[in-house]
């Protein structure tokens, strides 16, 4: 259940950024409707978003391996 | 019991004015530039327009993110 | 006495942004003191930030409710 | 009691540091540009005012709105 | 026990996770300037290549601190 | 031990700002390792960002002594 909660407040917490950013790219008049370019803007912003955070978590854990190889050295 | 509904319903509450503050703050930067002797009908409307564009965003999103999941 | 608590809060909540955005806004370079021009457009600042927080809470209480009938009918 | 007294303390402490904190992240964007082999007079006058004026500015504004609330 | 050492283990899984979010948002700022259809060789190296130098100024600032406090 | 755990807590969060300050700074295109000018950037930067921090504290806790003065006159 910990576990859960866990993952539930990760993917919360990633969203809540795709749409602090993407909001700030796509949307930057705000009209009377959400437009079909605005929702196109969206939808590519966020599945580069989600390539971005796995490119960094690749990144960060490969690193973090590396630092605790080196310390058992 | 009373008293659970009760903390409940002020922690809605909360989250309600969290959210506003969240909003103003972030609507103010995107459709405030001058500071006029009052806010003009553009300004707003694009706070409006804001609000409710942001929260579109935010179910179009969590839509999205639910449609990918179930492909898989 | 929650209750207090919490009108308390959110007032401190807003003087803490109004702080934040009106000094960005009005104080550009801080000087011996703040003069009247400054405290003019503090002032400003101030009633327009609050304008814009009643307009916002407007806008953010009425989607709420639409969606909740929604969610009803 | 002793150990509220100390903790109270503690905790004014702790409070100052986070507005130490908060106030150098705010003044330095306000008032340092270019990284120098020091902090010249001006950047260091801009640093005291800027925290000055940050503070007055939080005073005129609590001062305004208690006096809006006395004319209700 | 066994329930302590699970919730620390939890712990340091969350910590990781929210050191991914905040890596993610600054390195994002840093890279990807326009939105196109995937993210390009050019961006990819620049999102590792960042997380990697954050580590580093990390890392750097740590040892100095430490090697000014020796000096005192 | 409170006041022990207060002060690293609070070497902490300057860590944390002068890493997010100097990073942006000095670090605008992030290559392949932390080269010598970055380096030199970051110490300077460092070395600046505590003396910022010096001048605040002095500034705000003078600040805060005249107050408290004037409250007790």
């Amino acid at each position: 259940q910990v576990r859960n909660e866990l993952a539930l407040a990760n993917a919360q917490e990633l969203i809540n950024k795709i749409n602090e950013k993407c909001f700030s790219k796509c949307i930057t008049k705000p009209g009377n409707k959400l437009d079909s370019s605005e929702q196109t803007c969206v939808a590519k912003c966020m599945d580069r978003y989600m390539e971005a955070w796995n490119i960094v978590s690749r990144a960060y854990i490969s690193r973090v391996q590396r630092e605790s190889q080196g310390e058992s050295l | 019991k009373e008293l659970g509904k009760f903390l409940e319903s002020e922690n809605a509450r909360m989250r309600l004015q969290q959210s506003i503050h969240t909003f103003t703050d972030l609507c103010w930067d995107k459709c405030i530039n001058k500071i006029s002797n009052k806010i003009d009908r553009g300004e707003e409307t694009c706070l409006t327009n804001c609000v409710e564009r942001f929260l579109d965003t935010s179910l179009f999103i969590v839509k999205r993110l639910e449609e990918t999941r179930k492909k898989l």
